[in-house]
């Protein structure tokens, strides 16, 4: 159990600095109230399986995924939801690590609906490549740096992104 | 046998077409070929894309059960066994013992066939045909098993929130010992002696599909092909749920990262899985095998994350539910998706029929990888 | 048979009858021997035991529609089928299936069979390459790599066998291993051939079913790398006439050994008719064949040369020296 | 089940019409086109249990070219809807197509209002001669299917049906 708590305590300062470059960025522009707000929440993993779970904009995916990598973690999935709502896609980044028992990182970044973009982590993770391409393909988030952002599941000539809440055939 | 790179011009692009034999399934690989050698092998997926995750959002948590069987319905109980664990995780509905332990019992009893399964399919590749007929016939007896319990084949959809939906009686138990014991005396014989030990076999798989700790940490593998590159990673030990932690067991694993370090560790978990199913028969309490659990569910609010290990690797649910009677995102992270997805990476620079052989022990199920 | 166009004619009658009937009982074997291994039941529902499965079989593949697909060369497309028939079929002329059986006595025999056989391999290339379709091409290649590669040993170990019997005619041969179990090649005792010819035996037999493309060496016509090799285009009687041409070499294949080792008509203890004992031996040949192909998966390509080029060649060349020596100094 | 009358050809041959008809009902090779678990249920057809090979329809044959009976074991979507027209088109003639399981016969459990993918049901791309029921159908029920097609093509039923009890 101390490999768990070590990680743990590891990625805590590591995810603090990741926040404090990000709080003076939202002090500039505090004023968009739709700026996903910067956190790392532990949770309990017999509730909601993850034991820690990180908030972070899109700029910050990138440096968050080579911390996990240079800490040996694997890229589990990579889930799209799409809250029409708050007019938002959110994306979540699972990691496990091969050597410490029952631990999960769970990276979310919420986009704007109508230019979702979000960056690749192809060059870090290449299991990205594909999980990338799959949520391209059934909600239209477009991931920038991908090599070849094309459909994965649906026939090429598909129009239309299934998983979107308001998309009925 | 790698290629020198430079001979580039005369190569042609040959389809492993959505219907070939060795693709057991309608999984396309484009690949560019000169001569006997493959170039480049680049996967093409979705001709059974069936569209579970959009279903899972329609009909309410309990709708969903019966599509988790038709994804990967050679080891059907084990996604039951994932959906269910991560909405009672999400719900906190506590299962009874005896249920836990049924569970575990027809989970395993269901990876056996599974291996099964895979081990004539793979010799099945390789221009064996006699060990199907041995294969199925051991499978056709935990068939035979399962379907006194469950009442099907092979889509199974025997698991409830909360418990089982069916009690095993004492001819399911006494059928069970019988079958362990029958299968204890086939392995060394009728497996390993006539086809493990094989000449033809061996120099078949051995050294081909070499995947290194590297590429499977990179890529995401899991299961036995993780475990062939000397990776020590199986859900049941890593994240242990249910009552695995009470069974002891071993994980095999192997060094060399090979077709046939693959082949090696599914024959032995079948005997890990054989002797789980002693332990968990011999520890079999009484007691109710269902949980008290309200007709609609609404678990609170959140997101859930639940992993099982099925036979092919980790197969985790990542659930987001708001409070009302259906899910409202239900991601499945399906294992053969990523063990596949390093496929493009190793093949390259085999042979055409090495490259068979290396998907063959990749062991892959279609319908999971294009859900 | 006095008069020669009726030996001729009658002969040509009795070998196509023999080669058509052995073709498609030969299924039937197949099929039933492949259910027994595999602890199942072969056909048994058409006639009594399934024997007239071949005869449902044969007429299915005739009447279906041949098709010749387009951006196909028709014409060799055409002839690919008919020409993999003839070799198989011309060596039956030669073959003394007993002492007084024998269609064409030729002085060179054993050599008329095996420049037929080269044949054979130009077949399948041609059938592979005519049918444009990508899976033949590469079938086709390995055909042709895999039976030159096993044509040398063969041919050596026949010169080991000549070196022995003195002559290249096959009756001849067969002559020579006549009267008792210790005068067949195999077992010959005097000259101390026994030594060598066990070697020769199991060179000759893994190259007679390497030859014929049957498994463990079936790479050409791999089921589940290939679709269906060569034979991909073909649709009813075009893949019917190959499946023939390839069981017909077989039998050609069995006569061969059983000529060449097993001493031909010769019975041990001269119980029943020449020809009798020649079936015998030819179709226990026929059954390990059968036996084999379901036991073994299938090699790769460049294991298969490797275990001709610098094995069977070696072994075959030292064992026709030893021969040589033997049959000068002893 | 009374037998259309087709007439084969020009000039009738009554006898050998039923002779042909009877030979090629009793070497159906089956085309392997396994698609999802429909497919395993075929390959336990297979296997010695219920062993298809009694019925003279154990050749499997991978290339359309040389099978007779397509058995569409699993769903049709519609990225593989072309495939599936050009290996129906590639069959020689007399070819007879099975829909094995509710996914081939009618788009089974994936016919819902939500349903973009899949194409709902076989009979829509060319024409099916047998449906069989199931989801997935056991291996007698395939059995059965092949005896179904197997009276459609001679006419007569080789053995009595199973009524119900």
């Amino acid at each position: 159990m101390e490999a768990t708590n070590k990680l743990h305590t590891t990625l805590l300062t590591l995810f603090g600095s990741l926040n404090e470059g990000a709080e003076d960025a939202t002090a500039q522009n505090d004023n968009d109230a739709t700026e996903a707000r910067v956190a790392t929440i532990p949770l309990d993993y017999s509730r909601s399986g993850a034991n820690l779970e990180q908030h972070c904009r899109p700029e910050q995916l990138r440096t968050a995924a080579e911390l996990l990598n240079t800490q040996h973690f694997l890229l589990e999935s990579i889930t799209g939801v799409d809250w029409p709502e708050k007019n938002q896609f959110e994306v979540l980044y699972d990691f496990i690590h091969y050597a410490v028992p029952q631990y999960r990182v769970l990276l979310r970044c919420t986009v704007s609906r109508d230019e979702a973009i979000v960056p690749s982590l192809c060059s870090i993770f290449s299991a990205a490549d594909w999980h990338e391409r799959e949520v391209y393909d059934l909600f239209g988030i477009l991931f920038d740096g991908h090599p070849n952002l094309i459909r994965i599941l649906l026939p090429e000539d598909a129009d239309f992104y299934p998983l979107r809440k308001d998309y009925m055939p | 046998m790698n290629l020198p790179r430079q001979r580039y011009e005369e190569t042609f692009v040959l389809n492993l077409g959505p219907q070939h034999p060795a693709t057991h399934g309608v999984l396309r690989i484009k690949v560019t070929m000169d001569g006997e050698y493959v170039i480049k092998a680049e996967p093409v997926l979705g001709y059974i894309h069936r569209m579970h995750e959009k279903i899972a959002e329609q009909g309410n948590f309990a709708q969903f059960m019966p599509y988790t069987a038709r994804m990967d319905y050679l080891h059907a109980l084990a996604f039951n066994h994932g959906y269910c664990l991560v909405v009672e995780r999400a719900a906190g509905i506590e299962v009874p013992e005896r249920a836990e332990y049924i569970r575990v019992i027809t989970v395993e009893l269901n990876r056996i066939a599974s291996h099964l399964l895979w081990w004539a399919a793979f010799l099945l590749d390789l221009g064996g045909f006699t060990p199907l007929l041995y294969a199925f016939d051991d499978r056709e007896q935990i068939l035979d098993l399962l379907e006194r319990t469950t009442g099907s084949r092979l889509t199974y959809c025997y698991f409830r929130f909360g418990g089982v939906c069916n009690d095993i009686d004492d001819e399911f138990i006494s059928g069970t010992r019988t079958f362990i014991d029958r299968l204890r005396k086939r392995l060394p014989v009728m497996y390993h002696s006539l086809v493990t030990g094989n000449i033809i076999l061996i120099k078949r798989i051995k050294d081909i599909g070499i995947i290194s700790t590297e590429q499977c940490r990179r890529y995401g593998a899991s299961g036995p092909v993780a475990r062939g590159s000397g990776i020590d990673f199986d859900v049941r030990k890593h994240e242990p749920y249910s009552i695995y932690p009470e069974l002891d067991f071993d994980i095999p694993v192997y060094n060399e990262g090979d077709s046939m370090a693959r082949y090696m560790v599914r024959m032995d978990e079948i005997e890990q899985s054989l002797r789980i199913i002693e332990q968990a028969l011999d520890k079999l309490p009484d007691g109710p095998i269902m949980a008290k659990v309200p007709k609609n569910l609404r678990p609170e609010a959140g997101t859930c994350y639940a992993a099982v290990e099925t036979a092919r690797g980790s197969l985790g649910h990542r659930l987001l539910c708001n409070g009302d009677r259906n899910p409202y995102r239900l991601k499945l992270r399906s294992p053969t998706f990523s063990n596949l997805s390093l496929f493009a990476e190793v093949a390259e620079g085999m042979m055409i029929a090495d490259v068979l052989a290396f998907l063959g022990s990749l062991d892959l199920v279609i319908p999971e990888i294009d859900r | 048979m006095a008069n020669p166009i009726v030996h001729a004619l009658v002969y040509l009658i009795g070998l196509m009858t023999f080669a058509g009937l052995n073709a498609a009982y030969l299924v039937w074997c197949e099929r039933k021997g492949a259910a027994r291994i595999q602890r199942r039941t072969g056909p048994c529902e058409v006639g009594w035991a399934g024997l007239l499965q071949p005869l449902a079989d044969g007429l299915k593949l005739m009447t279906k529609q041949l098709l010749v697909p387009d951006g196909v060369d028709a014409a060799l497309f055409r002839l690919a089928p008919v020409l993999a028939m003839l070799p198989g079929m011309v060596a039956l002329a030669v073959i003394p299936f007993s002492a007084h059986l024998q269609a064409l006595d030729m002085e060179l025999s054993a050599l008329f069979i095996f420049a037929f056989a080269s044949l054979a391999m130009l077949c399948v290339l041609l059938g592979g390459w005519a049918s444009g379709n990508k899976f033949a091409i590469i079938s086709s290649a390995r055909a042709v790599s895999q039976n030159l590669a096993y044509e040398i040993p063969m041919l050596l170990t026949l010169i080991t066998i000549a070196l022995i019997s003195g002559s290249l005619n096959l009756r001849e041969i067969a002559l020579d291993q006549q009267g008792g179990l210790f005068h067949w090649n195999l077992f010959r005792l005097e000259g101390w051939h026994i030594l060598t010819m066990w070697i020769a035996f199991i060179i000759f037999f893994i190259c007679s079913i390497a030859e014929t493309n049957r498994a463990p060496f079936d790479l050409a016509e791999a089921e589940s790398e290939l679709v269906a090799g060569y034979m991909t285009e073909y649709s009813s009687m075009g893949y019917g006439l190959f499946m023939m041409a390839e069981y017909i070499n077989i039998v050609v294949g069995a006569c061969l050994t059983t000529i060449l080792f097993l001493g031909g008509w010769g019975c041990p203890f001269d119980v029943a008719p020449g020809w009798w004992w020649f079936g015998l031996k030819m179709y226990a040949l026929i059954f390990t064949i059968i036996w084999v192909r379901w036991t073994y998966p299938r090699t790769q390509i460049y294991r298969l040369l490797n275990l001709s080029w610098k094995v069977m060649i070696p072994f075959s060349l030292i064992n026709l020296l030893i021969t040589a020596g033997l049959v000068k100094f002893l | 089940m009374d037998r259309e009358a087709i007439p084969s050809s020009l000039v009738q041959f009554a006898k050998l019409d039923t002779l042909i008809d009877l030979a090629r009902a009793n070497s159906l090779w089956p085309m392997t086109f396994g698609l999802a678990c429909c497919a395993i249920e075929m390959m336990c057809t297979g296997g010695s249990r219920y062993d298809i090979s009694r019925f003279g329809a154990e050749v499997f044959r991978p290339s359309p070219r040389q099978s007779d009976v397509m058995i569409v074991a699993g769903t049709v979507n519609k990225k593989l809807e072309l495939a599936v027209k050009t290996l129906y088109d590639q069959m020689p003639e007399p070819k007879w197509v099975i829909a094995m399981g509710n996914c081939a016969i009618s788009g089974g459990p994936f016919k819902l209002p939500c349903n973009y993918n899949v194409v709902e049901g076989t009979d829509l791309l060319f024409p099916v001669d047998v449906y069989i029921p199931g989801c997935p159908p056991r291996p007698e029920a395939l059995l059965e299917g092949i005896m179904a097609l197997e009276e459609k093509i001679t006419g007569t039923r080789r053995w009595p049906r199973v009524e119900a009890a």
